[in-house]
């Protein structure tokens, strides 16, 4: 059974991309439909199985490492694994209504989609260093193409932009990675992480991880190597928007901590750690504060996400040197964060879509008023923007709940400032959209309702967003479920 | 799933459901969204009264399931949670037939309405949460779901005070989340429990414990309007009247008395927090509030903002009684939470009919008021004696027990604040009263508005005639049971367990 | 010093100077070049350093194959953007154009695409 | 107490409250101004027919509620039912339709916390009916609404507030010490206290603002000239004695003696009825040198007050004397200040017939033999003798109570000059006549068949004051020689 899930979760996204390529936009619509039903059912089908009975290594075709490709199926994959079949869904759902067929380069956004999906199931799922690489490669590529639909000058520097950071960090990583390689002899992260343990190999250097770090760092815009995101996060399609923000970042994110959780203990260091952390502190405090300074709404959202991302590195100092039970903590934490962030931004920026097309104009100012109108929208972007805020009962909270805990029980509380000053922070930009949807006597009359299926899917993900901080624990649990030896 | 299980979250959907329906519903829905209100709001009366009925008896209801790793999400209903439960049911009640009166041909009704439910959704969990976590979660809720409200008539004015509302309450949130966070760091997830849990508290914990005692308060604090942190209440007086009453009468201030409350009662346990030294410098700044908001509101010549501030005052007098650690002085705390609930609604729904009838905002405007609306009126003079402590309204009840309590422990300038307090009240109540009844009018009203033979929409002018009866009845029937005097005394029996 | 090790250093030397022309250059396709230059520099590396024993290690060989094929992939995605921008906007930089279009650009995104 | 009385004694007091239904309806106003009489019928009912040491257990009101009476009570309940009944009548002629609704509804609340107060034996229901009474009578004292109404309702109402506060304060202090929330626990318990001297201020000050004890009694002589002039009868006739009688039913009196607390309010009682008269003779109103009057009159009721808390053995005694007191002045102010509102008829003889019904019950006041004031004087007179009361103030208190009589004679002397240059001659409305008839037949006949304490002494009556009647004459020939001689030197000028 769970072979053929693996199968299938393999194979769709690899075989719609290219069916997808051959076709107008409108087929490749139909097409996608059907595929992500698909993809949706067997990430499903794949989570309960590792939910019931636990992970297991998959070499795919049944060939050995290092020149076949290992891929590790644990409980935090496939809840990433299914994040993505969700979010991917839903935003391609959305971009099916919202995108204009009309354009004839639309229709490469189908193929586009489907690498990007394919890209971050490879990272999920990777489990050897340079796989890992060529899923971050197909990740980058997909996800600068999406931005470049935009078509536009703009669209196309960003997109270009974006595209330099990318590829820069990508080599800084498989720089590290030849470093490991050459002095591990392994791709394989288990591999290494045995071979430090036996002690085998001399100590290793910090240099190689501080390289991959950086590289990942800077293709999840950590600050002060931001300055890419926004941008093309902003000019982007609102799926895309979405796509990038929720899934893409994350991906790069998610390997540098499953570096970091697996060599850091050797390769790191309490400085190194900590410097990780402060720039996450002031990634959360200084993109908050853009993020408040915006005057378009998209910028808004995206300079959150800077912010956002902040967070994600707070996991680096509260698992160094921490008891196990700690560290644990801070990776569910984070994890939530994650998850929840992924959700609220994704609907953070699908909201924003509707609320411009709404409104015929991107500016925060044009929102003055609609909340008359009761736009589904900006109430599924208030929802979102309290996850975002990290308050009760969202799974922002639930994340931010357990890196409290971590950092108070690691003794580390300066986080502390930083966690509740970021989610004061987040509610000043969030309550400024929302603030400016109350304002009266504006001659505001006009408010287009876009079409229903547009304004529900925004309002499904800020809910999941918000009840995950309810079921944060069963999602927990099988998140830390361990893969079991190495069978199929 | 039993029936047990299942009453309190019955009660938390009601209005939870109530809110998802009223946003759907079309803004022209007008009489399907007011049954479909008052169909809620009955329901709810309903089901507290059988789970008060049942408490009473000795029954447990209770609903939990782990949220977060080593967290739970808890709703239970024990009698101190009944106590706030019963009064935002009832007074929920009364302000939704108010506020369909006062919306009655104003825009956004539909957004009004749903994040009301979902503002009395969130009173109601800060009533039924069973331990912190919970609590902090619809503490948040709330800050949340009243900012549309307080900005609901979209003005500059309205703007600002919703700015700062959110400013305050969200600073006093992490403060508190903070302080939540430590403690659970510290003892890990603790449940509302009778008597506490630090009464033999290893020593060494005492300056932690201080701390986080202090960081509560001041999250608390900040609802519930202590001073120095009391500056939002009154700019938020420019929200619409039944969000005003609803604010300073049950749901806001009174989440914040009925944190302290908890924290007090079941985290620390009276007689731990009391040992720790930590009651007698929350009885200071209680005292001080008392004094100030009462000082404030003598210089206030908006009516709604005199009110503001009393409340400022009238908040602390729940505080105050905690701090009195004996069983009377608790009594008396406990019972303010739902007096002062009763008697602030009365005045607000009658600062709201003079407005909205009359046009009357400012105090030196009500010249002769009593003549033209005389049920408005006897409602507000009943409510104003009530606050001063007039006998033998709710107010008198509270101060009675309060000041025996003081005398109880021996803390006599308890009873030198509660007579200054009663001084000042009087000194600003009693003139709006003269105005009312014994002054002439002088010049017309500024907007007035007729509905024919009534003084007033039947809609406006009935809630705040029941809330004064209920006022005048609590304190003439206090002995009754299920009187909230009885109702905080069975409190006290039970759970404060001194 | 070994030969491998040779390779090695002079792949770095070379990731050296690709990064030192990737941050100064500012024209997109001097960029590009640079960019190839690093990864021409790494894959030495991963291929110098990894000579175990004397022996080559197929793996590297195996890996630096895959890594030229993405860097292909890469650098003709980004000759299309960077030909596509030159087309649309006249300019080989990133610089953003002075002023030109803060205003336009607000008013056009919801209508998101520019005409061909 | 029969079972079937139960009713009774809330409709007593609650017949005034009921009555504001009345109020409801504009067209049902005038009605009410006829139904003001009948409502304290019940009360009076109850305090003339219904044996003393009855009382009713009200478990669920306030902290627990106890209502009774006793004998000292059912004299405060008789002449405040009476007076309150009185004032009624004069009040359905005298009122005009000017806030007619209004004045009945302030009327009513008034009267039923007057009447509460007096049967109330549990704390929280005397509190609150004293409070009741205390703001409801607010409405009375600013009815007029002119601006010294208004001046003077401000003065009342301020130094009212503080006064409940100074009485809530002292009576949790003591209810706190007591353990109880009965009245009657309260004595013994103040007798025991450690800070028994912050108890008694608080109370001696609180009621002692009702009372117009010397310096609280700022209010007063402003508030009861511009009252109504029925209003103006009850305050100073009725509600005034509520101070008296909260100092009554609180104060340690019979469990120790306080030499010097006897001596203050003895002082303060002096000071009262000395004063009050010295200042009563420079008024130009007629009530006001009434009020001043009343502040006379209390300042000899303190008198007693103070020489019963000194000797805890005559305070049974006394209190029988005070009720008598009480009763007698009620009637007889309530007379005057009502009789200041008639108009004279316009044939001489009846011009004179009606100045010696005013002076009548003045005359009481100041002890004309065969009075209602002549018994209560003889009384008085016969306990407060020097020997039996030990602290230092005993030997002036017969001095003090001829000066008082002195005093008091002066008094009505002058109320009578300034009454007569205001009155005027017309006809009055029949209720007028009525409501005046009946308050001076009750100050001069009706007197002396209501049901007395029964502790008074034997002295009190009509047969003793033959023998008397000099001790009690010359003051009065004495208070009208210095009249004349000041009315003369007046008119020289």
């Amino acid at each position: 059974m769970t072979l053929w899930l693996m199968a299938g979760l393999l194979f769709t996204p690899l075989a719609w991309a290219v069916l997808t390529l051959m076709v107008d936009f409108r087929k490749g619509r139909l097409v996608t439909w059907l595929g992500m039903a698909v993809q949706v059912l067997v990430s499903l089908g794949l989570w309960a199985a590792v939910a019931s009975d636990g992970g297991f290594l998959y070499l795919l075709g049944g060939w050995q490492a290092p020149l076949g490709i290992e891929l590790r199926v644990d409980g935090l994959a496939v809840t990433f694994v299914l994040l993505t079949a969700l979010v991917a869904a839903a935003c391609g759902w959305h971009a099916s209504i919202y995108l204009d067929p009309g354009k004839p380069w639309h229709r490469y956004f189908w193929p586009l989609f489907w690498f990007l999906w394919a890209g971050l199931n490879a990272v999920w799922l990777g489990g050897d260093l340079f796989n890992l690489y060529v899923g971050l490669e197909l990740i980058s590529l997909a996800a600068v193409g999406l931005v470049a639909l935009g078509g536009q000058a703009d669209a196309l520097r960003a997109a270009i932009r974006y595209l330099m950071a990318a590829l820069l960090g990508s080599l800084a990583y498989l720089l590290g990675v030849a470093l490991i390689y050459g002095q591990f002899g392994t791709l394989s992260l288990a591999g290494v992480t045995e071979l430090m343990n036996s002690g085998d190999a001399q100590s290793g250097q910090t240099f190689p991880l501080v390289l991959m770090l950086l590289g990942l760092a800077l293709k999840t815009a950590l600050f002060p190597m931001h300055g890419w995101l926004p941008p093309a996060h902003g000019i982007a399609k609102s799926p895309v928007s979405a796509l990038l923000s929720a899934l893409v970042v994350k991906a790069s994110f998610y390997i540098a901590a499953r570096l970091w959780l697996d060599l850091g203990g050797e390769l790191g260091g309490f400085a190194l750690a900590q410097l990780i952390g402060v720039l996450g502190s002031l990634a959360i405090i200084w993109g908050s504060w853009l993020a408040f300074r915006q005057t378009k709404l998209k910028q808004v959202v995206a300079y959150s996400s800077v912010a956002q991302i902040g967070y994600l590195f707070l996991l680096f100092p509260l698992t160094w040197g921490v008891t196990e039970a700690i560290s644990l903590q801070a990776q569910q934490g984070i994890t939530l964060q994650v998850i929840s962030h992924a959700l609220a931004k994704a609907a953070m920026f699908l909201a924003a879509g509707n609320l411009i097309m709404s409104v015929g104009s991107n500016r925060v100012d044009a929102l003055a008023g609609v909340s008359r109108f009761l736009p589904f929208s900006l109430f599924s972007f208030g929802l979102a923007g309290v996850s975002l805020m990290g308050l009760p009962p969202t799974g922002g909270f639930a994340a931010k709940w357990l890196l409290l805990q971590a950092s108070l029980a690691s003794g580390q509380w300066w986080w502390l400032a930083v966690l509740l000053a970021g989610g004061l922070l987040s509610a000043a930009y969030v309550f400024r959209v929302y603030r400016a949807s109350f304002i009266e006597s504006t001659d505001t009359d006009q408010f287009y309702h876009p079409s229903r299926s547009l304004e529900v899917i925004p309002m499904i993900l800020a809910l999941m967003s918000l009840g995950l901080g309810l079921v944060a624990e069963p999602v927990l649990s099988v998140m830390s479920l361990p893969f079991e030896g190495g069978g199929q | 799933m039993t029936l047990s299980v299942l009453m309190p979250v019955f009660a938390l959907m009601t209005s939870l459901l109530a809110s998802v329906i009223l946003f759907a519903l079309p803004e022209k829905g007008y009489r399907l969204r007011t049954i479909i209100n008052l169909a809620a709001a009955i329901l709810k009366i309903a089901l507290v009264g059988v789970m008060i009925w049942g408490v009473a008896h000795g029954r447990e209801y209770e609903a939990a399931f782990t949220m977060v790793p080593g967290v739970e999400f808890v709703l239970r209903a024990d009698a101190l949670s009944m106590l706030f439960a019963g009064l935002s049911a009832l007074l929920w009640l009364l302000t939704t037939i108010y506020a369909v009166g006062y919306l009655e041909d104003s825009p956004n009704r539909s957004r009004f309405f749903g994040f009301f439910s979902l503002c009395v959704a969130s009173t109601m969990g800060i009533a039924l949460a069973g331990n912190l976590f919970t609590f902090f979660l619809f503490y948040e809720m709330l800050t949340l779901s009243t900012y549309p409200l307080v900005v609901h008539r979209g003005t500059t004015k309205a703007l600002r005070a919703g700015r700062n509302y959110i400013i305050y309450t969200l600073t006093g949130g992490a403060v508190l989340l903070f302080a939540i966070a430590w403690l659970h760091g510290l003892v890990g997830d603790l449940r509302f429990q009778e008597g506490g849990y630090f009464s033999d508290v290893d020593p060494s914990l005492n300056g932690p414990l201080t701390i986080i005692f202090v960081l509560m308060m001041v999250g608390l604090g900040v609802k519930a309007a202590l001073v120095p942190f009391h500056g939002w209440l009154p700019q938020a007086m420019v929200a619409p009247a039944p969000v005003s009453a609803l604010l300073h009468a049950v749901a806001v201030v009174k989440a914040g008395a009925f944190g302290i409350i908890r924290v007090v009662f079941e985290i620390y346990g009276l007689e731990a927090a009391e040992a720790m030294g930590l009651l007698a410098g929350l009885s200071v700044v209680a005292a001080l509030t008392i004094i100030y908001g009462s000082t404030r509101a003598l210089y206030q010549v908006d009516l709604k903002r005199r009110l503001a501030f009393s409340t400022v005052s009238q908040v602390s007098y729940i505080v105050l009684g905690l701090c009195l650690f004996g069983p009377l002085g608790v009594i008396g705390g406990l019972v303010h939470l739902v007096h002062q609930g009763i008697m602030k609604i009365t005045l607000f729904f009658c600062a709201g009919n003079y407005a909205e009838t009359l046009g009357v905002h400012r105090i030196d405007e009500l010249d002769g008021a009593g003549k033209r609306m005389p049920g408005t009126s006897v409602a507000f003079t009943l409510g104003a004696f009530g606050m001063i402590g007039a006998p033998p309204l709710a107010g008198f009840i509270t101060k009675w027990t309060m000041g025996a309590g003081a005398l109880e422990v021996g803390m006599d300038w308890v009873v030198a604040v509660l007579v200054i307090s009663s001084l000042l009240n009087a000194a600003y109540f009693l003139p709006i009263l003269h105005r009312l009844w014994f002054a002439e009018q002088c010049e017309p009203w500024p907007h007035e508005r007729r509905w024919g033979r009534l003084e007033t929409s039947a809609w406006l002018l009935w809630p705040p005639l029941i809330t004064a009866t209920l006022m005048v009845l609590a304190g003439l029937l206090a002995n009754v049971p299920f009187s909230p005097l009885s109702w905080a005394e069975l409190i006290v029996l039970r759970e404060v367990a001194l | 010093m070994t030969p491998s090790l040779l390779y090695a250093f002079a792949g770095v030397a070379l990731c050296g100077i690709g990064l030192f022309g990737f941050l100064r250059l500012q024209h997109l396709l001097r960029k590009l070049m640079a960019f190839n230059l690093i990864g021409s520099g790494v894959f030495l590396v991963m291929v110098g350093l990894a000579q175990r024993n004397g022996q080559p290690d197929p793996v590297p060989q195996a890996l630096v194959l895959t890594g030229i094929v993405v860097a292909i992939a890469a650098t003709a995605l980004a000759v299309v953007l960077i030909r596509r921008y030159y087309h649309l906007s006249g300019q080989t930089t990133l610089a953003e154009p002075a002023a030109k279009s803060a205003r336009p650009k607000a008013r056009s995104v919801n209508r998101e695409g520019a005409p061909e | 107490m029969t079972l079937f009385s139960a009713p009774f004694v809330l409709l007593s007091v609650m017949l005034p409250l009921a009555s504001m239904v009345l109020s409801c309806r504009t067209e049902w106003q005038r009605g009410y101004r006829y139904c003001l009489p009948l409502l304290p019928l019940p009360a009076l009912l109850l305090g003339v027919a219904v044996e003393p040491g009855w009382w009713l257990e009200l478990p669920g009101l306030l902290i627990g509620g106890l209502w009774g009476a006793d004998d000292l009570r059912r004299a405060f309940l008789v002449l405040t039912a009476m007076l309150w009944l009185i004032g009624g009548v004069f009040a359905i002629g005298y009122l005009k339709d000017h806030h007619l609704r209004r004045f009945c509804v302030f009327w009513s609340l008034t009267l039923a916390g007057n009447l509460g107060l007096i049967i109330s034996l549990d704390i929280a229901s005397f509190y609150s009916f004293f409070a009741l009474m205390t703001f409801a009578g607010y409405g009375l004292v600013v009815h007029e609404g002119t601006d010294e109404a208004n001046r003077a309702g401000r003065v009342y109402l301020g130094m009212a507030v503080v006064g409940e506060m100074a009485i809530l304060s002292g009576l949790l202090m003591a209810a706190q010490l007591a353990g109880s929330g009965l009245l009657a626990n309260l004595p013994a318990a103040i007798a025991g206290a450690d800070r028994q001297w912050l108890i008694m201020l608080l109370l001696l000050a609180g009621f002692g603002v009702k009372a117009g004890l010397p310096l609280l009694h700022f209010w007063l002589p402003l508030a009861h000239p511009v009252a109504p002039t029925p209003a103006s009868a009850v305050l100073s006739g009725a509600m005034i004695k509520a101070g008296l009688l909260g100092w009554l039913v609180t104060l340690p009196f019979g469990e120790v003696s306080l030499p010097g607390w006897g001596n203050a309010l003895v002082i303060l009682g002096a000071v009262g009825s000395l004063g009050g008269a010295l200042l009563g003779v420079r008024q130009q109103r007629p009530k006001a040198v009434l009020a001043y009057s009343s502040i006379s009159q209390m300042g000899l009721m303190t008198l007693m007050v103070g020489a019963a808390l000194a000797n805890a053995d005559y305070a049974g005694p006394l209190f029988a004397v005070m009720a008598l007191y009480v009763l007698h002045h009620g009637l007889a102010k309530g007379s005057l200040f009502l009789s200041t509102a008639m108009a004279l008829p316009t044939s001489r003889g009846g011009q004179w017939l009606l100045w010696l019904l005013i002076a009548l019950p003045g005359l009481s006041l100041a002890g004309l033999p065969f009075t209602s004031g002549a018994a209560s004087k003889l009384a008085m007179k016969e306990l407060l003798k020097p020997d039996s009361f030990g602290f230092a103030m005993a030997p002036y208190l017969p001095t003090l109570m001829s000066a008082g009589a002195v005093a008091t004679m002066l008094l009505v002397w002058r109320f009578l000059w300034v009454q007569r240059a205001v009155a005027g001659v017309g006809s009055n409305p029949a209720f007028m006549w009525l409501g005046w008839g009946l308050a001076t037949a009750s100050s001069l006949i009706l007197f002396w068949w209501l049901p007395w304490p029964e502790a008074v002494p034997e002295k009190a009556w009509l047969s003793a004051m033959v023998y008397e009647a000099w001790s009690l004459f010359w003051p009065m020939l004495l208070a009208t020689v210095i009249a004349a001689l000041a009315w003369r030197s007046v008119k020289q000028r």
